[in-house]
C-alpha cells in the first residue's frame, strides 16, 4: 500500500528533492515520468501514471509536483492524499511551499520526510504535532522527544495546553455549486457547507454540538416542539477528532478540538436550491469586425439581504479589443487575462434587477488552427446572515476538567461555489 | 541546413527563436518542448548531438543558457558546434561581455545579429569584423531615424518590456 | 506560468486595442516589438499580422527593420496575409540604400512561399550580380530558399552561382559553394556542368589550407573553416561515382588531412568532413589509409563529440571499407553500454553494419544478452531487436540456429518486435517442410512459458494451427529432434486449454484472438477434437464487438457444422507456401 | 554568460561547485569546531540532493555519527542510508554505534530514529546486527519506538524474510496487534499485510480477538493508520455474522475528512456486502455509500480522479447505489480533462429511461467542445447509450445525425464507428441513415472508421448502387492500409460478390488476390485462402457461411466481465482499481493474498 519513493519537482521536472523510502524504485525513475510529461501537455496527464512497470502518483501544487513511484499495486487514493497532507505540513511550516522554500528548508524537509513517512507507510501528518519535536529553529538540546501525542488516542493535541481567555469561534460557511445549462435549465446544483473552528481553549475540554439536524431533531421531536427548521444534510464529513463511532450510534457530535484553527466538519446537501443570482446573456457577434454583449442580473434571494462584492464574469473571444461598457450600476471592467468583463456590483440587494451592455472590436485576421472555447458565465458573491440551508447551531458545549467558563461565537455566511452559467452562442 | 534556432535558459525559458522552416503552431510548441526536455536531461559530460525525430539538435551550454539549432542528419555536427559559437562571440563583442539579461532586454538586436549571420539556416558570413560592422551602421541609422522623431525607441521598447512584462530575472 | 500568461494577456489586449486606434500608429514598432516576444514564449500573436505589413511598407529605416524582423518572426510561408507583402518586398529590394535592400532578402530568404519564389526569382537572380557582395551573399542564399520552394528555378540560378565561384568575398563564396551544392543534390545532372570548376574549388580551398593567418576569418588558428567544409563537402559531391575528379582532388584533400591541426574542434570539423569525402570517392589507397588511421584516432578520443562523428563516419563509409570497419569491431561493441544514448544509437548502426556470415553467431549472442540486460531505455531495446532479426535473416548459417535465435528475440521483446519479423519468420518455416515440427514445437513451449509477448503469442498461435498435428503425434515429436534438442508429444487438450488462458486474459488484443479462431479452424482438420473444446473456442466470439472476430467466430461455426465435411476439409488444407520473392523485396524496402 | 541570486538559508549551499569542493569538505568534516562540522554535512546532503556523488566523504561523515546533536545525527543517517550500498565495507563500521544509539540511548527518538534508519540499509551484512535491537525495541516502553519496530520488521522482510522467520519476528508482530498503544497496533497492521503479501501467504490468521483490537483500534488510532485496518479488514474473508458486524462499525469511517479513510471504508463494505445475508442491512448499508462517493467529487482534481475509477467499478457491480445522482457527473467547463473523461463514463452507465433527455443533451454539448479526446468520447457515448437501452435508441440515432452533420471530420469517424454498432444492435432498424453516412465517405482516414464504413457497404450492399465503386474506392490503397481495414474490405468485397455477383467477379478477384499474393501478413493470407477455396469449391456453400446469420449484439458488451470485476471490487482504491486490470497484470512480484478467518 506504499509509496517507494517520493519526489519534489520543479516546473520542467527537474528533480528537487527526493526521499527513497523502498528501495525498488531507482531515484532515476523520475526522469523517465519527465520524458513522458514532455511528450504529452502535462496538464492532459493523468494523475496515476504507469510507465515501463512503474506507478507514479503526482499532484500539481503552485509551480511544484508532488510525485509518488511505487512499483506495487499500492493504495491510490492514499497515495494522493498523502501528498496533499505533505503539502499542508509543508505550508504549515514554510508558509508558501514553491521552489524557494524547498531549496532553503531542505534539511527540515529531509526530517519531516523522514518523521511523516516510514517505509512508505504514513505516519504523522499532524503539522501542530509535528512542530513540537521539528523545527525551524535548530535546537542544539539533547533531549527533544516524540511527544505523547505522536502515538495518542488524541494524536492532535498536545498537553497541558493554556489560554489566559477562553474562547471558540464557529464560522458556517455555505458554498452554492450550481450549472445551468444554456437553455436556462438548472442542471445540478448543491451547497457544500463547512464549520470552521479556531479553538483557544485550555487543557483537554470535551466539546459537543448541537445542529438543527433533521435526523436528530426528528428523534427529539416532542420535546422540543415543531417550530424549529430542520436540516436534512446528504452528507457529512468529520475532522479526525470528532468521534464517528458516537456520531454513528445518536448523532452526537463530540470531540476535544485540536488547539487553534481547523475545520470540523464539512457537509453536501443535494437539494434544488433556487439560483441566487440569475443572468442572462444575449450576445450577437459579428466575425472579423466587432462583438456586442447584452448581459441581465437578477437578484432571487429574500429582499431583506444583500449580496456583497457580486462581480459577474462573461467570458468574451480572446483576442477582441477596443472595449466599451454602459451598466445601470456597479463598474464593468475587460479582464483579459481572464478572457472575460468583469461587472461588480458592491451591493446587491434582494429582488432586483440589473442591466449593462458591452461592445469589442474583433481582428480581421483570425487565428490559425483553433476551434472555439465556450467557457461559462462565472459568478462570485457573499451574503453575510444567511445560510441556503437553513442550517443553525443549536449549542455548542464546553467542558473542561478545570472547569473554565468559555465563550462560543457563531456566525454564518453564504458564498458561491462553482457557480456556472453555460453560455448560449 | 538549420531549420530551427533556439536559445534556451537552464530553467527552460525561451529566450530566442527563430524557425527557418515552417510548422503549424502546434508542433513548434510540441517541437520546443520536446527539445527543450532532451537538452536539458543530458548531463555535461554526453556529446552534444540528440537526433530527434527525423532532425539532429546540436546544442551547446554557455553558463545559463542552452544554445540549439535543429539541423539536417547529414550536417556536419562540429561546423554546426562553430556556427553556434560564432553567434555567442559575435553577441559578446557587440553587447560587451554578454549576459542572459542582455539578451532579455535587447532581444531584438539579437535577432538583427542572427539575421547577418544566417538565412534559410545557411551559414551568410564566416567574418566577426563583417557582421559587427554592418550592424552597427544599421543601428546608427536607426538613431538617425530615432532623432528626427525624437523618440529612443530602442530603449523605450526596452523600458516598455522592463516595465509592463515583469520579466524576472532567473 | 500563470503569472506569465496573466501579464501577456493584459498586455496584448492594450497592444490589440492601440493597433485599432489611428492616432497611436506611431507605437506600432514597439508593439510590434513585443509581440514578437509574446510569440516567442508561445502566444498567439495573430492580430499583430496586418501591422507588420504596414510597418513593411513605412518609409523609415526603422520602422522597415522591425517589420522585416516581425515578418520572419511572427508570419511564415503558411500565413495567407504573406501575399500581400509582395509588392512591397519588390520596392524594397529596388531601394537605393544596400541596407533595406538586405533587409529584404534576409526575410525572403527566410520566410518565401512557392508563389512569392515564382514572383520575385527574377529579382533575387540580378542582385546575385549586384556590385555589393553584402547583397550579393544575401542573394545567393535566399536563391537556395526559392529553389526549395520551386525545384523548377534552378536554370534561373545556375549560370550566376557558377560565376560567383571567382568571387573574391568569403561571404558571397560561402553562399554560392552552399547553393551549387544544394542545385547538385536536386538536379544531378548539372554535376557535369560543375565539374567545370573544380580546379577552382581546389585552388581555393588549397589557399585556405596553406594561408597564413588571416584575422577576418581566423577561427581557432584555422582560415575559414566554414568556407572549407562547404568546398570540401561540393567536392565529395562532385567526386563520388566520377573516377577523373576523384583524382583531381586527391592531392587536395590529403593536404588538408595533413595540414588540419586535430587539437581543436574547428580542425576536427575539417578532418571530419575529409574523412567522409575520402571514403566516399574512389581515393587512393594512401589517402584511404589516412582517413581510417584518422578514425582510429577519432574512436578513441576522449571527447564524446569527436567519438560521435567517428561512429556516424564509419556509418557512411561502410560500402566502401567494411574490413577497415572491422579492426575497430570491440571499440564499437563497448560504445553499445555507453552512458550516451546518441553514441549508443550510433554504435548500434554500427554493429549492424558489421554483422558478416562469419562472425553473426557470436555477435548476435552479444547483441541477444545485451538486449536482455538493457531494460531501461525502450526505444533503443526496440532499434536494437529490429537490428539483430534482420541480421539473423541475412546472414544466419542455418534454419534451426535461424528459428531458435528468432524466437529468443520474441521471448524477451515480442512486444517491440515489427510485424515483419513475425511474418518473416512464418513464411521461413512455412517453406521449409523439413522445420516444420521443429520450430511447432519450440514455439509451443515457448508460449507455454510466455504469454505476454504478442509478436509471440500469435507466431506461435499461427505455427500450432499450421502444423498442430506434429505436436500430437510420436512421429511429430520425433521428427523435431534437432541435435540433442528433444520434444515430446502433448495432448489436444493442452493445445486448447493454452488457447483458452490466453483468451481469458483481460488484455488479449483482438488481433490475438483473431489468430486464435483461425489456427482453431484449421485444428478441426488436424486434431479429432473428441472433446468439441475447439469447436467450443470457434463460436465462443459470435456475438464479439469486433466485427473481424464475430464474422470469423460465425463463418467458421456454420463451416464447421456444415454437412459438407469435404469443403471444410478442403478449406482448412495445408496453405500453400508463399513465394519468396516477396520477402527479400521486403526486406531490402525494409533498410 | 553569468546570472546573479541572492543566497539565504541553505539555498547558498548549492552553488559551491568549485573544483577543490571535496576537498575542502573534507577538512571540514575533520575539523574540531562542532558548527564548521555541521556546516559541512549540510553541505554534504545539499549536494546529494543535487545529484552530486559525494560517497567518498563516507568515513569522513561517519564520524559524526555519535553527535548527540539530534538534528546533526539525522543528517548523518541520512547520508549512510543514501550510501551503505556502494560502501558495503564501510557500512560494518557505523553498526555499532546503531546499535547503542538503538539500545540504551535514553531519547527514544534517537532510538526509534536509529531502528528506522537500521532497517534502509539494505546491506546484508548488517542485517544481522539489526535482529537483536531489533528484538528489544518490539518491547520497548515507549510507544514510539514499538511502532517505529513495527514497520522494521516488515523492511528486515523485505531484505532477509529467511532471517525474521528464524527470529519468530513475525509472531511478535502478531502480539503487537493487542498493544494499548492505537498507532502500534496500526503500524502492526501494515506490516503484518506487508509481509503476507511479500510471502504470499496470510501471516496475520485474524481470529475474533484480533478481530476485535482491530476495531477498537480503528477508532484510536491517526487516519492512515485507520486505513491500514481498513485495507487489512477489507482483505479478511468473514463469516456473514461478522461481515455484518463489522461493516456497522466500518460505516461511521464514511464520515471521515480524510479520502484515503472513505474510500477503504467504501471498499470494505463493498466486499462485505456480498456476504452479509440480512437483505435489509444490504439495503441500509448500500445507501450509506452513495453520500460519501458524491462528496469525494467536490475534492481536488486528482482524488476525484480515483474516485470516479471506482465509482465506475461500483455503478457496474450494484448500479442501485447511484442510480438518482446523474446530475453530480455532468461535465463542469474547469473541470480537469481527466475527469470529464471519467464522468462520460459514468453518465453512461447512469443513463436511464427517466434520464436519458437530459444525459443525451449533455453529450451533444460535450460534443461541441474543445478538446478532441472528450468530443471523440462524446460521440461515441451517444451510440452506447442507444445500445444500452433500447427505448432510447431512435433518440440517439437523431443526436448522432445532428453531429454528423456538423461535418467536423473526426466527429464523423466517431459516429461511424458507434453507428455500426448500432446496426449490429437493432438490425433493420436504422439503415435510413446509410445515406448520412455514406455522404462522408471520403472524409474518413482512420482504420477503424474505415473498417467501419466499409462493413457497412458490404452488410448493405443490396440496399447500397454504387456498393462496388464504394469498395473498389478503397481498394486502390489497398496495400498501404492498416490489418484492420484490409480484411473487413476483404470480408465486405467477398460479401457483395454473394449478394451480387453480377459484374462483381473482377473485384472479389482482385481482393483476393490482393489478400493472398501481395502480403506478407499471415492471417490476411489465411483468411483470403479461406474465401478463395471456399468460393471456387461452391459458391452456394460459400455463402451459406459467409452470410450466415449472426447474433445480435448485446447491451452488456461494454461491461466487464465478472471475475474481473469481483476482482477490481477486492481492489477498490488501489491502483489495479484506478487501471481497471488486475494487480497480477501490473505487479512483477506481490500477491494478492487473502486473510482467511482463523476462528
Amino acid at each position: 500500500m506504499s509509496i517507494s519513493a517520493l519526489f519534489i519537482l520543479d516546473q520542467k521536472g527537474k528533480v528537487l528533492i527526493s526521499r527513497n523510502y523502498k528501495g525498488d524504485v531507482s531515484m532515476s525513475a523520475a526522469d523517465k515520468y519527465v520524458q513522458e510529461m514532455n511528450k504529452q501537455e502535462s496538464f492532459l496527464m493523468s494523475p496515476i501514471t504507469s510507465i515501463e512497470g512503474i506507478t507514479y502518483a503526482c499532484i500539481a501544487h503552485e509551480n511544484l509536483y508532488l510525485m509518488g513511484a511505487t512499483k506495487r499495486n499500492s493504495n491510490a487514493m492514499l497515495m494522493i492524499s498523502f501528498l496533499y497532507s505533505c503539502v499542508k505540513v509543508f505550508e504549515g511550516y514554510f508558509k508558501k511551499l514553491e521552489e524557494e522554500s524547498i531549496r532553503d528548508n531542505f534539511v527540515i524537509i529531509y526530517e519531516l520526510l523522514d518523521e511523516m513517512m516510514d517505509f512508505g507507510f504514513p505516519q504523522s501528518t499532524e503539522e501542530k504535532i509535528l512542530k513540537d519535536y521539528i523545527c525551524v529553529m535548530e535546537k542544539h538540546i539533547v533531549d527533544v522527544r516524540p511527544p505523547t501525542a505522536v502515538t495518542n488516542v488524541v494524536s492532535w493535541r498536545a498537553e497541558g495546553i493554556k489560554h489566559k481567555k477562553n474562547e471558540v469561534f464557529l464560522d458556517v460557511v455555505e458554498k452554492l455549486n450550481l450549472l445551468v445549462s444554456n437553455n436556462g435549465t438548472v442542471l445540478h446544483s448543491e451547497i457544500l457547507g463547512c464549520l470552521k473552528m479556531k479553538s483557544y481553549l485550555s487543557g483537554m475540554p470535551e466539546l459537543k454540538l448541537g445542529l438543527n439536524d433533521k435526523l436528530v431533531l426528528q428523534q427529539r421531536q416532542r420535546r422540543l416542539g415543531s417550530r424549529v427548521k430542520m436540516v436534512e444534510m446528504d452528507d457529512i464529513r468529520f475532522h479526525q477528532c470528532v468521534r464517528l463511532a458516537r456520531f454513528e450510534n445518536d448523532r452526537t457530535i463530540s470531540f476535544i478540538p485540536p488547539d487553534g484553527e481547523f475545520e470540523l466538519m464539512s457537509y453536501r446537501l443535494d437539494t434544488k436550491v433556487r439560483p441566487l443570482i440569475w443572468i442572462e446573456a444575449h450576445v450577437e457577434p459579428h466575425s472579423h469586425s466587432r462583438i456586442e454583449y447584452m448581459i441581465k442580473a437578477k437578484s432571487e434571494f429574500k429582499r431583506r439581504s444583500t449580496a456583497n462584492n457580486v462581480e459577474i464574469y462573461i467570458p468574451v473571444p480572446p483576442d477582441c479589443d477596443s472595449p466599451s461598457f454602459k451598466a445601470s450600476i456597479g463598474t464593468v471592467k475587460y479582464v483579459p487575462e481572464d478572457n472575460a468583463i468583469m461587472w461588480s456590483i458592491k451591493q446587491f440587494h434582494g429582488q432586483k434587477e440589473y442591466l449593462m451592455r458591452a461592445h469589442f472590436g474583433l481582428p480581421s485576421i483570425s487565428q490559425e488552427e483553433t476551434k472555439v472555447e465556450k467557457p461559462p458565465i462565472r459568478v462570485k458573491f457573499e451574503i453575510p446572515y444567511f445560510t441556503v440551508s437553513g442550517i443553525q447551531v443549536r449549542y455548542l458545549k464546553i467542558i473542561d476538567k478545570s472547569g473554565y467558563a468559555a465563550l462560543p461565537w457563531v456566525r454564518y455566511i453564504t458564498q458561491n461555489g462553482d457557480y456556472q452559467l453555460r453560455m448560449a452562442v | 541546413m538549420i531549420h530551427f534556432f533556439y536559445l534556451m535558459s537552464r530553467q527552460g525559458k525561451g529566450r530566442l527563436a527563430k524557425w527557418y522552416t515552417s510548422f503549424p503552431p502546434k508542433q513548434k510548441s510540441s517541437m520546443k518542448r520536446e527539445i527543450s526536455g532532451l537538452v536539458s536531461a543530458r548531463s555535461s559530460k554526453l556529446c552534444n548531438f540528440i537526433e530527434f525525430r527525423e532532425y539532429k539538435i546540436v546544442y551547446k551550454r554557455y553558463a545559463s543558457l542552452y544554445f540549439i539549432a535543429m539541423c539536417d542528419m547529414d550536417d556536419n555536427e562540429l561546423l554546426t558546434l562553430e556556427v553556434i559559437h560564432l553567434y555567442v562571440e559575435i553577441l559578446d563583442r557587440y553587447f560587451g561581455n554578454v549576459c542572459e539579461l542582455d539578451l532579455i532586454f535587447n532581444f531584438q538586436e539579437a535577432y538583427f545579429i542572427l539575421d547577418e549571420l544566417l538565412i534559410n539556416g545557411e551559414l551568410q558570413e564566416s567574418s566577426k569584423k563583417n557582421i559587427l560592422g554592418v550592424c552597427a551602421v544599421q543601428d546608427s541609422m536607426e538613431d538617425k531615424d530615432h532623432k528626427e522623431e525624437s523618440i529612443p525607441t530602442r530603449l523605450s521598447v526596452q523600458k516598455a518590456i522592463e516595465r509592463n512584462f515583469g520579466i524576472s530575472v532567473p | 506560468m500563470a503569472e506569465e500568461r496573466a501579464v501577456i494577456a493584459k498586455e496584448c489586449a492594450l497592444i490589440r486595442t492601440a493597433f485599432k486606434d489611428d492616432r497611436k500608429s506611431d507605437c506600432r514598432h514597439r508593439n510590434v516589438a513585443k509581440l514578437m516576444y509574446v510569440d516567442m514564449l508561445g502566444y498567439p500573436t495573430h492580430f499583430g499580422q496586418m501591422e507588420v505589413l504596414k510597418l513593411i511598407a513605412a518609409p523609415s529605416f526603422s520602422e522597415k527593420r522591425v517589420g522585416y524582423l516581425a515578418l520572419g518572426v511572427l508570419l511564415d510561408e503558411r500565413t495567407e496575409v504573406l501575399m500581400l507583402v509582395t509588392q512591397s518586398l519588390k520596392n524594397d529590394l529596388h531601394h537605393s540604400n544596400p541596407y533595406i535592400v538586405g533587409l529584404a532578402l534576409s526575410a525572403l530568404g527566410n520566410v518565401a512561399s512557392d508563389d512569392i519564389s515564382r514572383d520575385l526569382a527574377r529579382e533575387i537572380e540580378k542582385l546575385m550580380r549586384n556590385s555589393n557582395p553584402y547583397i550579393r551573399k544575401k542573394a545567393t542564399l535566399c536563391a537556395i530558399r526559392m529553389l526549395r520552394k520551386v525545384p523548377e528555378l534552378l536554370e534561373e540560378f545556375m549560370h550566376c552561382s557558377l560565376n560567383l565561384l571567382e568571387d573574391k568575398s568569403h561571404g558571397p563564396l560561402l553562399g554560392a559553394v552552399s547553393l551549387i551544392s544544394y542545385i547538385v543534390d536536386l538536379d544531378r545532372k548539372v554535376k557535369r556542368k560543375v565539374r567545370k570548376h573544380v580546379p577552382k574549388l581546389i585552388s581555393t580551398l588549397r589557399q585556405l589550407v596553406l594561408s597564413s593567418y588571416d584575422p577576418d576569418h581566423d577561427i581557432a588558428g584555422v582560415t575559414d573553416p566554414f568556407l572549407q567544409v562547404k568546398i570540401i563537402c561540393l567536392l565529395r559531391k562532385l567526386a563520388s561515382d566520377h573516377t577523373s575528379t576523384s583524382d583531381e582532388i586527391n592531392d587536395v584533400l590529403a593536404q588538408v588531412a595533413t595540414n588540419t591541426e586535430s587539437t581543436k574542434n574547428p580542425g576536427n570539423a575539417i578532418l571530419y568532413e575529409c574523412v567522409q569525402t575520402i571514403m566516399s570517392v574512389e581515393a587512393e589507397a594512401s589517402l584511404r589509409v589516412l582517413a581510417i588511421n584518422i578514425l582510429g584516432r577519432f574512436l578513441i578520443n576522449r571527447d564524446n563529440n569527436i567519438r560521435y562523428v567517428a561512429l556516424n563516419t564509419l556509418c557512411k563509409a561502410e560500402r566502401v571499407d567494411a574490413q577497415a570497419i572491422q579492426r575497430h569491431r570491440n571499440t564499437i561493441v563497448d560504445c553499445l553500454k555507453d552512458v550516451d544514448p546518441s553514441i549508443r544509437k550510433r554504435a548500434l548502426d554500427l554493429v549492424y553494419i558489421l554483422v558478416n556470415k562469419s562472425n553473426v553467431r557470436a555477435l548476435v549472442r552479444e547483441l541477444l544478452s545485451f538486449l536482455a540486460l538493457s531494460s531501461s531505455d525502450v526505444e533503443f531495446k526496440a532499434q536494437l531487436t529490429d537490428k539483430i532479426c534482420i541480421v539473423v535473416e541475412r546472414y544466419s548459417p542455418n534454419k534451426y540456429w535461424h528459428v531458435q535465435t528468432i524466437i529468443k528475440v520474441l521471448e524477451v521483446a515480442g512486444n517491440l518486435v515489427q510485424e515483419r519479423t513475425a511474418s518473416n519468420l512464418i513464411v521461413l518455416v512455412m517453406n521449409e517442410p523439413e522445420i516444420h515440427s521443429y520450430a511447432v514445437y519450440k514455439l509451443y513451449n515457448s508460449l507455454v512459458e510466455c504469454t505476454s509477448q504478442a509478436s509471440l503469442v500469435r507466431v506461435a498461435t499461427w505455427c500450432i494451427g499450421e502444423f498442430g498435428e506434429y505436436l500430437v503425434s510420436k512421429d511429430g515429436a520425433d521428427a523435431a529432434t534437432y541435435k540433442d534438442q528433444r520434444f515430446s508429444q502433448i495432448e489436444e487438450s493442452d493445445v486448447t486449454n493454452l488457447f483458452n488462458r490466453i483468451l481469458k486474459m483481460h488484455d488479449c488484443p483482438a488481433k490475438t484472438r483473431g489468430y486464435i479462431l483461425t489456427a482453431c479452424l484449421k485444428l478441426t482438420g488436424r486434431f479429432s477434437d473428441d472433446s468439441g473444446e475447439i469447436r467450443e473456442i470457434i463460436s465462443s466470439h459470435s456475438d464479439h464487438i469486433s466485427l473481424e472476430l464475430q464474422q470469423r467466430s460465425c463463418e467458421y461455426d456454420c463451416l464447421d457444422k456444415h454437412e459438407n465435411d469435404e469443403i471444410r476439409k478442403k478449406v482448412v488444407g495445408p496453405m500453400p507456401s508463399v513465394r519468396t520473392e516477396t520477402i527479400e523485396s521486403d526486406e531490402s524496402s525494409a533498410e | 554568460m553569468s546570472s546573479k541570486k541572492s543566497q539565504k538559508g541553505d539555498a547558498k549551499y548549492f552553488t559551491t561547485t568549485k573544483k577543490g569542493e571535496i576537498h575542502e569538505l573534507r577538512s571540514d568534516l575533520n575539523s574540531l569546531d562542532k558548527n564548521k562540522v555541521k556546516d559541512a554535512i549540510k553541505k554534504v546532503i545539499a549536494a546529494m540532493t543535487v545529484g552530486k556523488d559525494v560517497s567518498m566523504l563516507f568515513a569522513d561523515v561517519i564520524k559524526s555519527m555519535g553527535t548527540e546533536n539530534i538534528e546533526l545525527k539525522k543528517l548523518v543517517y541520512l547520508y549512510i542510508i543514501n550510501y551503505a550500498r556502494s560502501q558495503p565495507e564501510k557500512a560494518i563500521l557505523v553498526v555499532n554505534t546503531f546499535q547503542k544509539d538503538a539500545r540504551i540511548h535514553p531519547n527514544p527518538l534517537v532510538r526509534a530514529l536509529a531502528i528506522r534508519t537500521m532497517g534502509c540499509i539494505r546491506v546484508d551484512r548488517i542485517t544481522e546486527y539489526l535482529c537483536d535491537p531489533l528484538a528489544s525495541a518490539l518491547t520497548d516502553k515507549d510507544p514510539y519506538v514499538r511502532k517505529t519496530a513495527a514497520v522494521c520488521v516488515a523492511k528486515l522482510y523485505d531484505i532477509n524474510s529467511e532471517l525474521v522467520e528464524e527470529r519468530g519476528f513475525v509472531e511478535r508482530l502478531r502480539n503487537l496487534i493487542s498493544d494499548p498503544n492505537p498507532m502500534v497496533v496500526a503500524n502492526a497492521v501494515a506490516a503484518l499485510t506487508e509481509i503476507s503479501e511479500l510471502s504470499g501467504k496470510d501471516k496475520f490468521g485474524i481470529n475474533s480477538s484480533t478481530r476485535q483490537k482491530l476495531l477498537t483500534a480503528l477508532n484510536e488510532c491517526t487516519e492512515w493508520g485507520q486505513v491500514f485496518i481498513l485495507d487489512a479488514l477489507a482483505k479478511y474473508e468473514p463469516s456473514p455474522k461478522d461481515a455484518e458486524s463489522i461493516a456497522e462499525r466500518v460505516a461511521a469511517r464514511l464520515q471521515h475528512a480524510n479520502s484515503a479513510v472513505v474510500m477503504s471504508a467504501v471498499k470494505v463494505i463493498m466486499n462485505y456486502l456480498d456476504v452479509i445475508e440480512d437483505q435489509s442491512l444490504v439495503r441500509t448499508l448500500s445507501r450509506k455509500l452513495a453520500p460519501p462517493l458524491v462528496t469525494l467529487l467536490s475534492s481536488k482534481p486528482e482524488i476525484q480522479y480515483i474516485a470516479l475509477r471506482n465509482i465506475f467499478l461500483i455503478v457496474q457491480r450494484r448500479p442501485e447505489i447511484l442510480q438518482n445522482e446523474v446530475r453530480v457527473f455532468f461535465c463542469k467547463y474547469n473541470d480537469a480533462p481527466y475527469v470529464k473523461l471519467e464522468k462520460l463514463e459514468i453518465l453512461i452507465k447512469l443513463a436511464s429511461d427517466k434520464n436519458v433527455d437530459q444525459v443525451l443533451m449533455e453529450f451533444k454539448e460535450y460534443a461541441q467542445e474543445v478538446d478532441i479526446d472528450f468530443v471523440r468520447k462524446a460521440v461515441s457515448a451517444v451510440g452506447r447509450v442507444a445500445i444500452k437501452l433500447d427505448s432510447t435508441a431512435d433518440r440517439c440515432v437523431n443526436v448522432l445525425l445532428d453531429l454528423i452533420r456538423l461535418k467536423v471530420d473526426y466527429v464523423v469517424q466517431e459516429a461511424v464507428i458507434v453507428i455500426k454498432d448500432i446496426f449490429r444492435r437493432y438490425p433493420n432498424r436504422f439503415e435510413r441513415v446509410i445515406v448520412d453516412l455514406c455522404e462522408n465517405l471520403e472524409t474518413l482516414d482512420e482504420p477503424e472508421a474505415k473498417a467501419s464504413m466499409i462493413w457497412i457497404v458490404g452488410e448493405y450492399a443490396e440496399r447500397i448502387d454504387d456498393a462496388p465503386e464504394r469498395l473498389e474506392f478503397f481498394m486502390e490503397s489497398f496495400n498501404d492500409e492498416s490489418a484492420l481495414v484490409q480484411l473487413q474490405l476483404l470480408t465486405a468485397t467477398v460479401k457483395l460478390f454473394l449478394k451480387r455477383p453480377d459484374g462483381t467477379q473482377d473485384l472479389v478477384k482482385k481482393v483476393l488476390e490482393l489478400a493472398t499474393e501481395n502480403t506478407d501478413n499471415p492471417d490476411l493470407r489465411d483468411r483470403g485462402y479461406v474465401y478463395w477455396r471456399l468460393l471456387s469449391a461452391d459458391p452456394a456453400v460459400a455463402k451459406e457461411v459467409v452470410l450466415t446469420e449472426k447474433p445480435v449484439i448485446s447491451d452488456d458488451t461494454f461491461l466487464f466481465e465478472r471475475p474481473l470485476l469481483d476482482s477490481l471490487i477486492a481492489n477498490i482504491g488501489s491502483l489495479a482499481s484506478v487501471y481497471h486490470k488486475p494487480p497480477e497484470q501490473f505487479v512483477k512480484s506481490g500477491h494478492a493474498t487473502k486473510f482467511t478467518a482463523g476462528g
